[in-house]
């Protein structure tokens, strides 16, 4: 009986208090015909032994390879003092805070990191997580709508987003009459700023404007944010955490010509560059912050710093009225459970690296991407698709079909290299999408040049 | 003793050298004018001041590791260690989302297990593993509801019922399907009021939101006549799976009649809440509901394992999360489903409830008030202050706060909404007895301080970092982020 | 500067109270000429990234196969909780309890592991650690001399006791002019009772009985305890913790007959089956228990249960006065620094497992190496050596040298295929040392017996 | 609250089934006479308990991780969590001590450059890592100086000189190498008193132990002087290297004319001490100490690593654990010392003597009273309470139990035997100023107390689990295991 603590005698007292003769008395309210028989295809138990066995023989089969694929999960060092300390049962195993007095450690945490997430995108307010980066922009979108008194329910996004985040953002706001406008990519990988200037103003609510874009490119983001405003719409700028070390804050974005101040209205993106491991995709972290003046349009958790009875500084969450637990149907969001435990993660990370540490890894993955760009591109036939400088991803193209190729890269020379772009963009021929962090030597460059003209070679 | 905010521990120039790349910043690259001109406020420690102050923070949580945790609603169990340390074995750390076929077969099958698995336990046809909490497996149920209807031309479906004890996530879930919610009243005993849902159904009614055993911890035992009337409307059945620990193994929501299930394997499986999450909601469908649900999932072929996709499932209602939500989670969840077994499941269900019922029992004869009196517990149960409130003015948030100083987290209090000073209790399967009994004389204690100086036990908590907070404050004077004294 | 958390304002500042104008003026007390320059064989520092990557590359180089050596380590099991909880910092990061009242938790912890281990041995009082199997035996040897007050300084050793175990034994006790005896093992791979027959009463202090030995062979503990009793020896046991869950305890052998009540003297041991991994052959720990009229000339620390100034019950390091900070160059040992953390996962190991589990693991490895021999010996030309039943080790011979064989097994077959003997005890031959724990499956014993079968026969 | 014993968790048939292999005990393999009667005494308890018992007590410990730790001699630094993590990889966990060589390559290069790590840091010709603890380390250097003299001959020499300031380990180790221990004296500036040394060296001094700096934060400064004596007369000179942290990089052992020296890993290397263990004392040699190493080595032929054992070093003093000793604490001390560095080295010596000096400068501007005024401070410095004592009664244990509740583990108290209640205070190269700021005011407001109202300082600690333990107790009436109440 895995993790049952009852002894026999147990059973008995207990039953006999109850006053039930046995379990299924307990079930006696449940009607007789709807009870099931023995779950048959749910095998019998293993012990810790023998499921361990199991898992590391089926973690042995996912041995990776050397990784040059990003497309929104970025392999980083995390420090080795983020997990260990992140899995003490005291933040792995406790709720939601809401016994503010017993949960102080949770809750400081959170207001530190809302701390530093405003700090790195510079807005002036930040909940304590949403589920991912693509989730984070549907409710970004979401809260725009709700912001926006006279809007259309019409938001522009650019095709240079990452397709999974605008597939995630159709799933989760298709229900609620919004549409969603896309707008092309100029011939550099950035958002066409024509066909947003073509846009009538006030015909649409908010501007999703990502940085660096999906294929690693930097927006105009002065532009495209001056633009929007003068049009009337709000700015929801995607970005990724790191980048923001170095690059300046949607918090400073604009000219702030066009009114409404300087800077975007809300950010999100994904936080797993801030800590988590890849791990097959989750769980990440969304990050969503905003101006003041929309803290009550956020969806999520917020934790504020308040005092107790005797006047000693506390946390505890705040403006509740916002959530589904108090407001039910009219809630801002149905969020309820977060990713609580990757945000601990990521507020360790951040303490551990600081703002140099992330301009750091920043740094060494722009130039590293900058560097094995290059080198790919010295095999004939490989070309690279943008003038511009990537982030760490950047976009080559390949004179064959890129499935083939990658196949033989990992098979035959332990590589994974890239995210192959011909299915979502087909316009950009036989393109891949290549990623270097700092977690690449020199000679990992070197490997992948090799297997890559190799490969090629063979093929050609 | 307070512990500071890490800022003040910062100073500038200070960094954990070993954790950053050795190389200075070079960012030629970047155009001037998109360059950061200011670093931002972050704190500059080293390595012995992080690790120090996250692991002083950390003790002052309660948990599940430390403290006993009857968070009603909650399914606050143990999360067996095996799970963590299996689910972050090095090479299901660094798989990328993204990593080919030939390099994920291993996680794959571990995805198709669980779906396998939940399937069997909840009854259903099918199960997609992807939404990210319970609310996500909601918004999916939902979506998949109004799929259906659509796919039959149906759009004059604008309602969803959801009963008045629902969870909050139910009717703001519904919203987000742009559908109006509609509460239905619960009766005396705790189960839907009957005429007040055949009242309410018609050609407008899309579907029903309920949790079964409800929220109120009573099983809904005209669940088959409910299925029914609402099936006759032609409408569907939603269950919401956060109560599923109350039967696992006993009786499946396939059997009930619903047609589509989320599960919180957060709850039911163990795996942690992690002070907030994540979680894993994880949707069961009938086989109505196939075609609709969310990708990706994984299948079989032959021996292989693959992703299916809109290729696949063309009528999908999309993808809910950028990759396939999350997947560390679900991973945890598989490790406890193969160390519960197939007895294991039904043996969650069983001593859950003996548990609640034993604690339900044991209160009763303490004096205190049940919610419902004549009903079996399910895996937990009310118990109501209303009584202590009027007499002396203890309330559930006094008993909450005193608890602690007894050292037990709270259960949860003020829900359900329709029960005046309320306290849902839900001990788990995993506590045992003498902690129960712990428990009761705690609360035995409390209400005779309460009858001896009330003023004392609304003056609790004493022996947290910190008393009783002033919530009211926190909302009028909003402090949300550290702004270094200028 | 790695784990420097100084500014350079705090060290000017610093510098200024001290009075001193640079960091040389710190060290100006240590003559110049003797101040060393750039430490040339030091490599520059690596960041924890590179150092990871480093270490990552160098545990793959040692994939281990499919293990069947024993010999001393064993491959357990060790519940996941063990060392999630025993890393923590709490536990990790601590000094031995010297201020009690800031050290309850691994005082306490230290109290159960020391009431754990007296149950399981069948003794009145245990240590906290010693540093491992062999050096503990040194010390029981040592503490027999003391406690033996007319003690000719003469040890009786038997052949059947782990060899490396001799070869501690001898380099830890030769300075104290203690000699030596070696007794013989008979034809079963036990200890020769005739030998020890043979000598003379009042001749020697102390018999030392392993129980399983060396081979896996039960001892006649009783003949052997009654034998030493009455030539008026002390005996000192030497035992497999997992093995005391299904073996009469030491402190149940003999009769009792020969005077000097049942059981024997000391008891010592390797904890590593405890919740140790296999690590490379460390940190494992040492036990050691003994009767209460002893306990006095125990070395290491030993603690004891109290009460505080208010009544309430505490734990603190107690009988300081036989250890070395207190008594110096009189002291029962010169240990200070025990394996506390090793105690730490033990005592957690042994809570999970209980008296049930850890039979139960006992149970399975003797099993399981009793199928392994028959399994083997079905091979042309292997046979085992020994009629009587292993724990979980047994001997068997092959037809051919071992070394080559066993150098095929483990780079053609991934299989570890023992322990060779044939150093130790040339006298049996090609003889060879298998071991099997409860984490071995049948699948995994059929491998090896064809693996063997394979290489034998390639050979041949 | 107190926490109980596991036992008193324990119940008949309670178990943490996951975790015993599924298959019921079968044992007919063993005789009869031979198999346990009756199972032993331990706790029964389930996994959730056990966890919350081993965690709940964890919290009962002060620890690097959580609090400030100033103990003299012992070095608590900061431990690199990297340095447990990459230890515990996997395949290290389980690579078994006599696996093939062609199986273990990469552990035998990790310790094969530890080894050139610790001959350069320490001047030495020659290293053995084998040793398990400092004192081990001591017992293996007393073993080499027997070794020597004897492969010499030279068979008269049964003394080790022992200044009165050295480590309990030192007399006891020379003890237990059959040597007797000869105290000499310390003059009034924490030297080695020449004279005295003078005459007691002679042709029965087998060698001569030191500590530099010595245990009272004082560096030697007539080493060499003192090395020329012990030399002249024959003798060896051992380093004992627990304070080898002050002078890393600075000043080496091998240039001070040692000609063998033990390491604590677990202090200068900053392996973790684990409340009491396990440590590393790795012993480095000069060229004539060579032959008599300790054995297992690790060698390398040409690219190949592997063991040099009794046939390579056959007048080796031979074998001091089963296996190499604490192997995974040496991976430790390896990650840790490449995540140094060069230049690191170096700085742990700056950063150490530094914070050291500060402290004492601030505690003496304080009031407070050195042992040694006259003397810079190495990485620790001597408090001594004397005249405190006499004034107030106020103790070194007093101040000591009182510092706990304001946060910081105690120094080291009564250690070196010659100063009267005497701190040794070691604060290490990894705090921060801020934090020894708050010392010099805590010791500052306890003296203030202690003025005040005596008897409330002698109260102390009031915040810890327990109050000040009586220790005499513990001794008279010996409680040294549970036993049920009968
Ligand atoms: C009854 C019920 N339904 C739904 C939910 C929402 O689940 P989640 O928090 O995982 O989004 C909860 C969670 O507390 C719940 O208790
Ligand atoms: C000066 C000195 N020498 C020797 C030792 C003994 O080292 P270990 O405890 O590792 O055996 C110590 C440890 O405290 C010490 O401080």
């Amino acid at each position: 009986m895995p993790f049952i603590p009852h002894t026999e005698t147990d059973v008995a007292q207990m039953l006999s208090t109850i006053g039930a003769s046995s379990f299924d008395a307990l079930f006696d309210e449940i009607p007789p015909e709807l009870r099931c028989g023995e779950l048959k295809h749910v095998p019998p138990r293993l012990t810790e032994m023998e499921v361990a066995r199991l898992m590391h023989g089926r973690a042995h089969q996912d041995r990776h390879g050397l990784s040059f694929i990003g497309a929104g999960a970025y392999e980083h060092h995390i420090p080795a003092a983020v997990w260990e300390i992140t899995t003490r049962g005291e933040y792995y195993s406790a709720y939601t805070p809401y016994q503010a007095e017993a949960s102080q450690g949770t809750l400081q945490l959170l207001y530190e990191y809302q701390s530093m997430m405003t700090a790195l995108t510079g807005m002036d307010v930040s909940n304590a997580s949403m589920y991912d980066g693509a989730s984070a922009l549907a409710e970004a979108v979401l809260m725009a709508e709700r912001a926006h008194a006279d809007g259309k329910r019409r938001v522009v996004v650019p095709r240079t987003l990452h397709p999974l985040y605008r597939k995630v953002l159709f799933a989760l706001i298709d229900a609620q009459n919004i549409e969603i406008v896309e707008l092309p990519a100029d011939a550099d990988g950035r958002t066409d700023i024509a066909a947003l200037s073509a846009l009538d103003a006030g015909s649409f609510t908010c501007l999703v404007i990502p940085q660096p874009n999906f294929f690693g490119v930097f927006e105009d983001v002065d532009t495209l944010t001056d633009l929007a405003r003068s049009k009337g719409a709000m700015v929801i700028a995607v970005v990724n955490p790191v980048s923001l070390a170095v690059l300046r804050p949607p918090g400073e974005w604009g000219s702030g010509t066009s009114g409404g101040g300087i800077g975007v209205d809300i950010v999100c993106g994904d936080g797993q560059p801030l800590g988590a491991p890849l791990s097959s995709g989750g769980p990440y972290f969304g990050f969503l912050t905003a101006r003041q003046a929309f803290v009550r349009q956020m969806p999520g958790r917020i934790v504020g710093r308040t005092v107790d009875l005797d006047g000693k500084p506390g946390f505890t969450l705040t403006l509740q009225a916002r959530e589904q637990h108090i407001r039910r149907s009219k809630a801002t969001s149905n969020i309820c459970t977060n990713q609580g435990l990757l945000v601990t993660a990521a507020t360790i990370h951040m303490s551990l690296l600081g703002a140099e540490g992330l301009a750091r890894v920043a740094s060494a993955s722009l130039n590293g991407t900058a560097e094995l760009t290059a080198m790919l591109c010295e095999i004939p036939g490989v070309e690279r698709v943008f003038a511009s400088p990537g982030f760490h991803e950047a976009v080559i193209r390949l004179p064959q079909p890129v499935a083939p190729v990658l196949a033989a890269l990992a098979s035959a020379h332990g590589v994974l290299g890239g995210f192959d772009l011909s299915a979502d963009y087909p316009e950009l021929g036989h393109a891949l999408l290549i990623c270097v962090t700092e977690t690449k030597t020199p000679a990992d460059l070197r490997h992948y040049r090799d297997a890559l003209a190799t490969v090629l070679a063979a093929a050609a | 003793m307070s512990e500071p905010l890490i800022f003040e521990r910062s100073s500038p120039g200070r960094a954990a050298h070993a954790q950053r790349p050795a190389a200075a910043q070079q960012l030629s690259a970047i155009p001037e004018s998109l360059r950061r001109k200011a670093a931002p406020a972050m704190p500059e420690v080293s390595e012995l001041q992080a690790v120090r102050h996250y692991t002083r923070l950390s003790k002052r949580n309660f948990s599940i590791d430390t403290h006993f945790y009857p968070l009603g609603s909650c399914t606050m169990k143990y999360n067996p260690r095996a799970c963590n340390t299996l689910a972050m074995l090095p090479e299901f750390l660094q798989r990328h989302p993204l990593a080919p076929m030939s390099h994920s077969q291993g996680f794959l099958a571990c995805m198709y297990d669980l779906q396998e698995i939940l399937k069997d336990v909840t009854g259903m046809a099918g199960v997609s593993l992807t939404p990210m909490a319970g609310a996500q497996g909601e918004f999916a149920g939902v979506a998949m509801i109004r799929a259906y209807h659509r796919a039959r031309g149906d759009s004059a479906r604008t309602e969803i019922l959801v009963p008045d004890a629902a969870h909050g996530t139910n009717p703001a879930t519904a919203t987000m399907m742009g559908y109006t919610a509609r509460e239905i009243p619960t009766d005396a005993e705790g189960d839907v009021d009957i005429e007040a849902l055949r009242a309410a159904v018609g050609p407008q009614t899309a579907g029903i939101m309920l949790t079964n055993p409800s929220t109120l911890g009573v099983f809904e035992r005209r669940i088959k006549q409910i299925a029914g009337i609402v099936h006759d409307a032609g409408g569907l059945l939603y269950y919401d799976g956060a109560n599923l620990n109350a039967i696992l193994g006993q009786v499946r929501p396939g059997d009930m009649g619903f047609d589509v299930i989320h599960m919180n394997l957060h709850k039911t499986f163990s795996t942690p809440h992690g002070g907030g999450g994540p979680g894993a909601g994880a949707v069961g469908v009938s086989q109505r509901l196939l075609p609709f649900m969310p990708i990706p999932i994984v299948g079989k072929d032959g021996d292989h394992f693959r992703w299916l996709d809109e290729a696949d499932l063309p009528q999908s209602i999309g993808r809910l999360s950028t990759f396939m939500g999350n997947a560390g989670v679900l991973l945890r969840a598989y490790v406890y489903a193969r160390m519960l077994g197939r007895d294991g499941m039904r043996r969650v269900a069983e001593y859950a409830t003996l548990n609640a019922n034993y604690l339900q029992a044991r209160l009763r004869a303490q004096g205190f008030d049940l919610a419902f009196p004549g009903r079996r517990a399910s895996h937990e149960f009310i118990v109501t202050l209303k009584r202590q409130k009027q007499q002396l003015d203890l309330t559930a948030t006094d008993i909450a706060k005193r608890l602690l100083d007894y050292g037990f987290h709270a259960p949860t209090v003020y829900f359900p909404l329709l029960v005046p000073e309320c306290l849902l209790i839900e001990p788990t399967e995993t506590e045992d007895k003498a902690t129960l009994d712990l428990f009761v004389d705690a609360l035995v204690a409390i209400w005779a301080e309460a009858k001896r100086d009330i003023a004392y036990v609304k003056g609790a908590p004493y022996t947290m970092p910190v008393r009783r907070l002033d919530d009211v404050r926190a909302a009028r004077q909003l402090d949300i982020r550290y702004q270094p004294a200028r």
